[in-house]
């Protein structure tokens, strides 16, 4: 499979502020990658230069194999979908989608059937005439990826397309987004910090952070592996619970309680006796009767029970800090009990203490 | 995957910086030669020449700072500094105080809102030529407001502010504010429309009224919307120039010159170039001294993206 | 050929004289353009300066002669006129010929007066007079004495407009009726500082100083608003040019029997010898050209001397025409001339510059409160400085 | 437990009861009348004098409504006032400001929206730059630049002829119309700008198929200035123009000083007011738009 | 138990749009409420009316058994906390948390107890001589609530507290504050249109919709038996999967399957041959084996698959429709497949097809 995008040691700096630095990716054709990471990480930039709309301080930008480092954005064959709209306010949805094709000089014949054709693919056509002032924000946002479809292009970006939509609409919208990229199979580069969509969305996530990427992988390998503490940290919704420690030999010890990590699946080589986190997400921790026979078993005092209708959310006085343990429906459990938990020693993590690299 | 990394042969070029947006350059062309040419170089020039001491036609006769010298020296000079530093602070704080709170009183959600703010603002439309006669006439003694007021049976009043070498700047200051408030209002009540609900909000849940809330809340947070209204009362009253001439024509005496009227006067009618400039190159450096903090308020403070 | 021709010659005597040019020009078949600017000189002097110095000159123009032109013709500026000047043998015609003096330069006439303006004048008004039940006054010191009964009278003695240059005049007219002519030509012409700060010059500034306070109630700005309070009685007098005639012509008044005149305050029957003259930019087009000259041959022909300068109020610059129907005041004043009573112009004295600042003086004596021992240590330093 | 609420449901009840004169109403509606009338007393001034004839205005109080209404004055103001041998009125000025005012207005906002745009979607090197040295000449007063442009405009020949001045009235209303215009597409989304560049569209397909149809309300404050701007403009009309071409200013400085004998206050007055007549209709047509578009493109910058 | 709030035929018109009509809501001392509602259905509106910032246009209010209708904000003993915060920007933490205060002419030596112990509450002491502008959102926010608990007030008012935040904050604040509720016990009124916070917080929520009332009951009944179709729709994301067809005694049968619902605890008389809704919640959808023995089991294509990480979403072909399944973990379903699906009767929904009401 032949890379569709290609990043070469792009640097980008704003003024002295180094915002990109020395970033390397590469996209395969028909690939969905998922740049996440939190605000102000470099997501928007990295997009803007794929997309010729920033100029790159240093390193080089290929597009289907060829060097478009300095090409204009509409020379890229890239489209773009941006998460304020950025529609034409003053034209039609019509004019919205052939204004691209207009000013690339596409036959007429050719624009309609091409805005006929997206229009359908989205289910636009009754809006064609509208101007966008007069749409739901949910049909703002499918004129809006229309306008970057119709240019029929090899590479979509989108730079938070869902992020302006309510919930409901957002979860319908990424459907449609998951469903057209099954069909087209073009390659998309999708920026967003709303973790449900990196995970449901992406062949493969791009976690960055501060202008580089900490990791790039499969979501169920991120959400299983992640690479360091910074990554585990920030997937997975309620976060995982992270307690500072010692391990050694194949125990880690901490101020509230001790467990046996021989069942961890180490990526390196264990140094004992090292400083290290010990992580371990709110669903995976065994509760009740489940708990009992887990690699560790302790009790702790319930502080908050936060029922979410599906599953119970259930906040617990442990080894010294707040714990997040989730649970499965409406659970009976309430605030100032006592509840059983359980760790699994293969649902664990470990973090080295000072590189927070996964051990 | 087996990636082919081997990068393709062909790397673009950077291309030159300087055609980089070209049309976009070009299309600032007016804008850069308006800068350039007339404002800095126009400024430059005038500056210049204040070191010379051209008399009707710009001349080269170098005279070092004899033009200031003598402008300092000269009472009228002193007296133009003294008005305009009297009308600027009064107009100032006038001109602030009353736009602003016209522009609360139209915020208050009244009936007629439109109404009153056509009344405030429609003298802005009108020349300062227009707003000197109008008000030099109002005042007149003899038949303006002082003798309707004596035509009510008060004998004594006495309200005669142009013909007063001590209050003739105030007479001017009314005829100011009459013209430049309604703009400033404007603006405040843009700037008010601008303020989140939700303060309001949470100074009604908190007891405070609304007088206080506006001096204590309100009007702090206005902070930008004063700049700009303070820098576009500033450039009126340093240019403070038409109305005087139509309206006291700096008399009674020189008791209402102005500096930019000095620097004409001595341009045109003493024929005294260098001076006119040295004059003129003394209120330009007022001017910078007061943009100067402006700018760095508005364009050093915070980066636009 | 249409010819612009620009002044600032707006007030109802004035207008009235400027469309005897006019309809003279017009006459010969050509057009006169009018560019009429109101104000004084200093709204109308840039907009004719930067017009000749911005390369698209108007044809004519008025300026006061003078040295205020000097530089525009050292810059080439200005059209040479010597040669109608000796076709129209103008050297000998022009009276006096101080007037053709301050047009040339290096021996080039650049310009053609067309009138002769004294300010030493005092204007009484008879209504004024009479309601006080009071003589009228025959010199400036019998006005002085009658002052306070007209006040009493409810009367405004002195009418003057609140403005540097009118005040100067004043200053001027009170100078030489009361120190003196040989004063007066020390300081103005010999530019002597300690005259200024003798003797003569003291009585003089106290003169004007009680000349102040006559004047106090007044509080009109134009000159001739202040000539207005004489024709209708509200004042009694007011010390202004021999062009406030025009204003008396204009409302249908009679020298004699409605108003007096009496030059040099009655004491000192002088007159300076200013006036107004017009200049012709250089223009590129020989056909301007020629008609610009044959319009500055037509402004000092006798007949339009005539009828301009009876419309103006001012004496014409020739004195070989017949100014019979000419009114008291103006026969006073061509009397004078014909005596040789002539003083230099404040015009050609001083340049405009230390004009200025002589009238800036003023203003501040005039409207406040200073002293006049003050006033002439300024003043006496001004004329130290002049130029 | 509930009859505590029952026991007192007989309080008060729907809409809180208001006083229409409240003293807040009072010290609120009074005070923008006081002011209004501060206002409203030089136009009712103008407006007055203007129908009386002289004699009623020696007569002396200008506060008085005429006794006896005449359009004199407005006739004369309009057709018959002389200066110096010229004696019609502003009739003849008007044509020519109409004839500045439209390619003035034309050109300046032409020029200052595509600057804003520029300065705002366009950014190059040095373009802050200039831009600063833009606004720092909107607070040099024009006397002081009178001669350099005369130079100016006789170096490029165009020195007295209505390009001349409408060169001028560009180059003066730059400054503040280039800020209005900066910072009102610099409040326009940059998403949108970028959208259009990646649609292919260059800077003036962006500038006029996008931004300009964007633009009205800034457009709306930009006009209103210049024309009040402008249309009172009389400095610069009497200085870069011939008598030709002079604007109705310079014919209301003419009938307004040329003194003769008394001042015709009441012609004075009526032609004051029909040089002002323009810009009052705009200012009190516009109306909130005027206000939204200082919202705008003022104060948020 | 006291109400501490009560509301009595509220009515409120903006000019001619009647925004409540009619309104009667009880509130409970020391009840944590939470109005739910979509956008625009007057939730805004009822929390300004109980303020006192909006005068009602009919009806009582009472607080405390007071009758505050006509009574001004600050004399009703409340605190409000807004969404954007709307702190006084040019004081400092400090100032904003006892302007109010020093307006109600408390002693200084008072204001200073107060601040103290509130900082305290909410961990903000180390901001207290900071100004908004210096801290971030969530610190913002605190202080925000801290500003309205330093009043010493009987009820709190929430105006979507939480909305301007980042996920992760949101989380964290929401935990922080249901610990207020349990350590303070007053009465807090709390409006969202976020689900998650409405369940989690609440002891009982009021589902709104135009101006009305549909539910106000405990989440648990809320998320368990929606008294509507409206209701039971917008509780629960992903939402019900609702499928339109007959109810023949006690046979529910539509255009893909039927089904039989003698499980169902109906909540009034059943009507037989009643067109009808029938809802069932994604995670209550049996999938593989467990399907087997449910009341009802089928199969059905699978269209997209969604890892969420800790579950997945499965959209499949159902009946004509699409439907959303969750099941739980990470899945090695595959677009494309079939999987097989159970209904269980007792956790079927069942509402009228005219009223829309729970049978
Ligand atoms: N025009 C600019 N000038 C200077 N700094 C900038 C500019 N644009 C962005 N930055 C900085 O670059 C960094 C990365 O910005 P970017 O917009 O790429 O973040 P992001 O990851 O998209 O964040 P978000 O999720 O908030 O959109 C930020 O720290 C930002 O402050
Ligand atoms: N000042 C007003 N004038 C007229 N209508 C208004 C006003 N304020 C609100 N409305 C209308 O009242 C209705 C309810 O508004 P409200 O702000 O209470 O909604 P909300 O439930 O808070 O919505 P959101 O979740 O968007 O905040 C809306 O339809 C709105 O359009
Ligand atoms: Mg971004
Ligand atoms: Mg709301």
């Amino acid at each position: 499979m032949a890379n569709s995008v290609e990043i070469k040691d792009l640097d980008l700096n704003f003024g002295s502020v180094k915002v990109l630095k020395q970033l390397n990716l590469e996209v395969a054709e028909g690939e969905f990658l998922v740049l996440l990471g939190s605000s102000g990480c470099g997501k928007s930039t990295l997009l803007n230069c794929i997309a010729g709309l920033l100029d790159v301080s240093d390193g080089q930008i290929f597009i289907k194999g060829e060097n478009v480092t300095w090409a204009e954005p509409s020379d890229r064959g890239i489209g773009m979908v941006f998460q304020s709209y950025a529609l034409y306010p003053q034209m039609t949805v019509r004019g919205n989608l052939s204004f691209g094709l207009k000013n690339a000089k596409v036959p007429k014949a050719e624009i309609a059937k091409r805005v006929e054709r997206v229009a359908d693919v989205l289910q636009i056509e009754a809006l064609l005439d509208r101007k966008p002032g007069a749409l739901s924000g949910g049909q703002r946002q499918r004129v809006a990826i229309g306008r970057a479809l119709v240019r029929d292009v090899d590479v979509f970006l989108f730079d938070e397309p869902l992020s302006n939509l309510d919930a409901k609409l957002r979860t319908d919208l990424r459907v449609e987004l998951k469903r057209l990229h099954q069909k087209l199979k073009n390659t998309m580069i999708y920026v967003t910090h709303d973790q449900v969509e990196a995970m449901t969305l992406a062949d493969r996530i791009s976690i960055m952070k501060n202008g580089l990427i900490e990791q790039l992988d499969t979501p169920e390998m991120i959400y299983a592996k992640p690479c360091n503490k910074y990554v585990a940290d920030f997937i997975g919704s309620p976060a995982m619970n992270l307690f500072e420690g010692q391990l050694e030999g194949t125990t880690f010890t901490c101020s509230g309680f001790n467990v046996d990590v021989t069942g961890y699946e180490f990526a390196t080589q264990t140094r004992s006796e090292a400083a290290a986190w010990l992580g371990i997400r709110p669903e995976h921790i065994l509760t009740g009767e489940a708990a009992e026979g887990a690699t560790y078993t302790g009790t702790a005092e319930i502080d908050i029970v936060e029922p979410m209708g599906s599953d119970t959310l259930v906040w617990v006085n442990f080894a010294g800090q707040s714990v997040r343990v989730r649970t499965e429906g409406q659970s009976p459990l309430k605030s100032g009990e006592t509840l059983t938990l359980g760790f699994d020693a293969a649902r664990l993590h470990l973090f080295d203490h000072k590189t927070e690299i996964r051990l | 995957m087996t990636v082919p990394s081997d990068p393709p042969a062909t790397t673009a070029k950077r291309p030159n910086r300087l055609l980089k947006n070209w049309m976009a350059k070009l299309a600032s062309l007016p804008m850069i030669l308006t800068a350039l040419v007339v404002f800095a170089g126009g400024t430059a020039w005038t500056v210049t020449y204040s070191f010379t001491g051209s008399r009707m036609l710009p001349r080269t006769n170098w005279v070092g700072f004899d033009q200031y010298e003598r402008l300092w020296n000269t009472d009228r000079w002193i007296i133009s500094i003294k008005n305009l530093g009297i009308y600027g602070v009064c107009s100032m704080v006038l001109t602030l105080v009353i736009g602003f709170t016209l522009a609360a009183c139209l915020d208050r959600k009244i009936r007629f809102e439109s109404a009153f703010r056509s009344i405030f603002l429609y003298p802005f439309a009108l020349s300062f030529v227009v707003t000197g006669l109008v008000w030099q006439w109002i005042l007149n003694p003899d038949f303006g407001l002082q003798s309707i007021v004596r035509g009510w049976g008060w004998e004594s009043f006495t309200f005669n502010p142009l013909n007063d070498p001590n209050t003739v700047i105030y007479g001017l200051l009314i005829a100011g504010l009459w013209q430049g408030t309604g703009l400033i209002m404007c603006i405040m009540l843009a700037g008010l429309r601008g303020i989140d609900e939700d303060i309001w909000k949470a100074a009604r849940v908190d007891g405070i009224g609304t007088v206080k809330t506006y001096v204590m809340v309100i009007i702090p947070m206005m902070r930008p919307v004063f700049i700009t209204a303070l820098v576009l009362i500033a450039s009126s009253i340093i240019k403070l120039y038409d109305l005087v001439v139509a309206q006291t024509g700096g008399g009674p005496g020189l008791s209402s010159e102005v500096p930019a009227k000095y620097v004409i006067e001595y341009m045109f009618r003493a024929q005294n170039l260098g001076q006119g400039f040295a004059a003129s190159t003394m209120m330009l450096c007022s001017v910078v001294i007061i943009l100067i903090p402006w700018a760095y308020l508005e364009f050093g403070g915070k980066k636009r993206g | 050929i249409e010819l612009e021709v620009t002044h600032w010659w707006t007030s109802g005597g004035e207008a009235a004289a400027v469309a005897e040019f006019a309809d003279a020009w017009n006459a010969t078949g050509n057009t006169w353009v009018d560019g009429a600017i109101a104000g004084s000189g200093s709204t109308a002097r840039p907009i004719i300066i930067s017009r000749i110095i911005g390369g698209d000159p108007m044809a004519a123009t008025q300026l006061n002669h003078g040295r205020q032109a000097q530089e525009l013709i050292e810059a080439g500026l200005l059209l040479d006129l010597t040669d109608v000047a000796e076709a129209g043998g103008w050297a000998d015609i022009v009276n006096p010929s101080s007037l053709l003096d301050a047009c040339t330069l290096d021996g080039k006439i650049y310009c053609v007066p067309v009138n002769i303006h004294s300010a030493q004048w005092i204007w009484l008004s008879h209504a004024a007079y009479e309601n006080a039940g009071l003589e009228i006054p025959a010199d400036w010191n019998e006005f002085v004495a009658s002052a306070g009964d007209l006040e009493a009278a409810g009367t405004l003695p002195l009418a003057m407009g609140q403005q540097g240059w009118q005040q100067n005049i004043a200053f001027g007219a009170i100078t030489i009726a009361v120190a003196g002519l040989d004063a007066w030509k020390a300081v103005n012409i010999d530019k002597d500082a300690d005259v200024a700060r003798g003797a003569e010059y003291t009585a003089a500034w106290e003169a004007i100083a009680n000349a102040r306070e006559l004047a106090r109630a007044s509080n009109v700005q134009d000159w001739n608003q202040a000539t207005n309070m004489v024709i209708t009685g509200q004042a009694g007098a007011q010390i202004m040019g021999d062009w406030a005639q025009g204003e008396f012509a204009v409302a249908e008044q009679v020298e004699g029997e409605d108003y007096s005149c009496l030059p040099g305050l009655g004491l000192n029957p002088v007159l300076d010898t200013g006036g107004d003259a017009f200049y012709f930019p250089v223009n590129d087009d020989p056909e301007i050209t020629g008609a610009q000259k044959e319009l500055a041959a037509l402004l000092i022909s006798p007949e339009v001397q005539v009828s301009f300068n009876l419309a103006k109020g001012s004496l014409p610059v020739r004195g070989d025409i017949d100014m019979s129907s000419a009114n008291g005041c103006m026969q006073k004043g061509l009397g004078i001339l014909a005596d040789g009573g002539v003083l230099p112009s404040a015009d050609i004295a001083f340049s405009q510059d230390s004009m200025l600042q002589i009238e800036d003086l003023m203003a501040q004596f005039w409207s406040g409160d200073m002293s006049a021992a003050d006033a002439q240590a300024s003043y006496a330093q001004l004329i130290e400085d002049a130029d | 437990m509930a009859d505590i609420s029952t026991n007192s449901a007989a309080g008060p009840r729907g809409p809180k009861p208001k006083k229409t004169f409240s003293r807040g109403n009072i010290f609120l509606y009074g005070t923008l009348i006081v002011v209004s009338m501060y206002y409203l007393l030089p136009l009712y001034v103008m407006i007055v004098t203007s129908l009386k004839g002289m004699p009623e205005i020696r007569m002396g109080n200008v506060f008085g409504p005429p006794m006896e209404i005449t359009f004199e004055p407005w006739v004369k103001a309009w057709s018959e006032a002389c200066t110096g041998i010229n004696c019609d009125g502003l009739s003849r000025g008007f044509g020519n400001s109409v004839r500045i005012l439209i390619p003035s207005i034309l050109l300046s906002i032409a020029i200052a929206s595509i600057n804003g745009y520029a300065l705002s979607n366009w950014k190059f090197k040095g373009s802050e730059t200039f831009f600063t040295i833009l606004i720092i000449g909107a607070f040099i007063p024009y006397q002081t630049m009178l001669y350099p442009i005369v130079i100016m405009l006789r170096e490029i020949g165009l020195m007295g002829s209505i390009w001349g001045l409408v060169l001028v009235h560009t180059v003066f209303g730059m400054p503040i119309l280039t800020l209005l215009f900066r910072n009102y597409f610099t409040s326009i989304p940059e998403e949108l700008f970028k959208a259009a560049r990646v649609d292919g569209a260059g800077f003036w397909q962006i500038y006029f198929q996008i931004m300009l149809p964007m633009a009205l309300p800034i457009f709306v404050v930009a006009i209103i200035l210049q024309v009040t701007g402008i249309w009172n403009d009389f400095l610069f009309g009497v200085i870069y123009t011939k008598p030709a071409t002079y604007p109705m200013t310079v014919q209301l400085n003419n009938i307004v000083n040329s003194v003769q004998g008394v001042k015709e206050y009441n012609v004075n007055m009526a032609a004051t007011l029909l040089t002002g007549l323009v810009p009052l209709i705009i200012y009190f047509a516009s109306g909130k738009l005027f206000v939204r578009g200082i919202a705008a493109g003022a104060v948020k910058g």
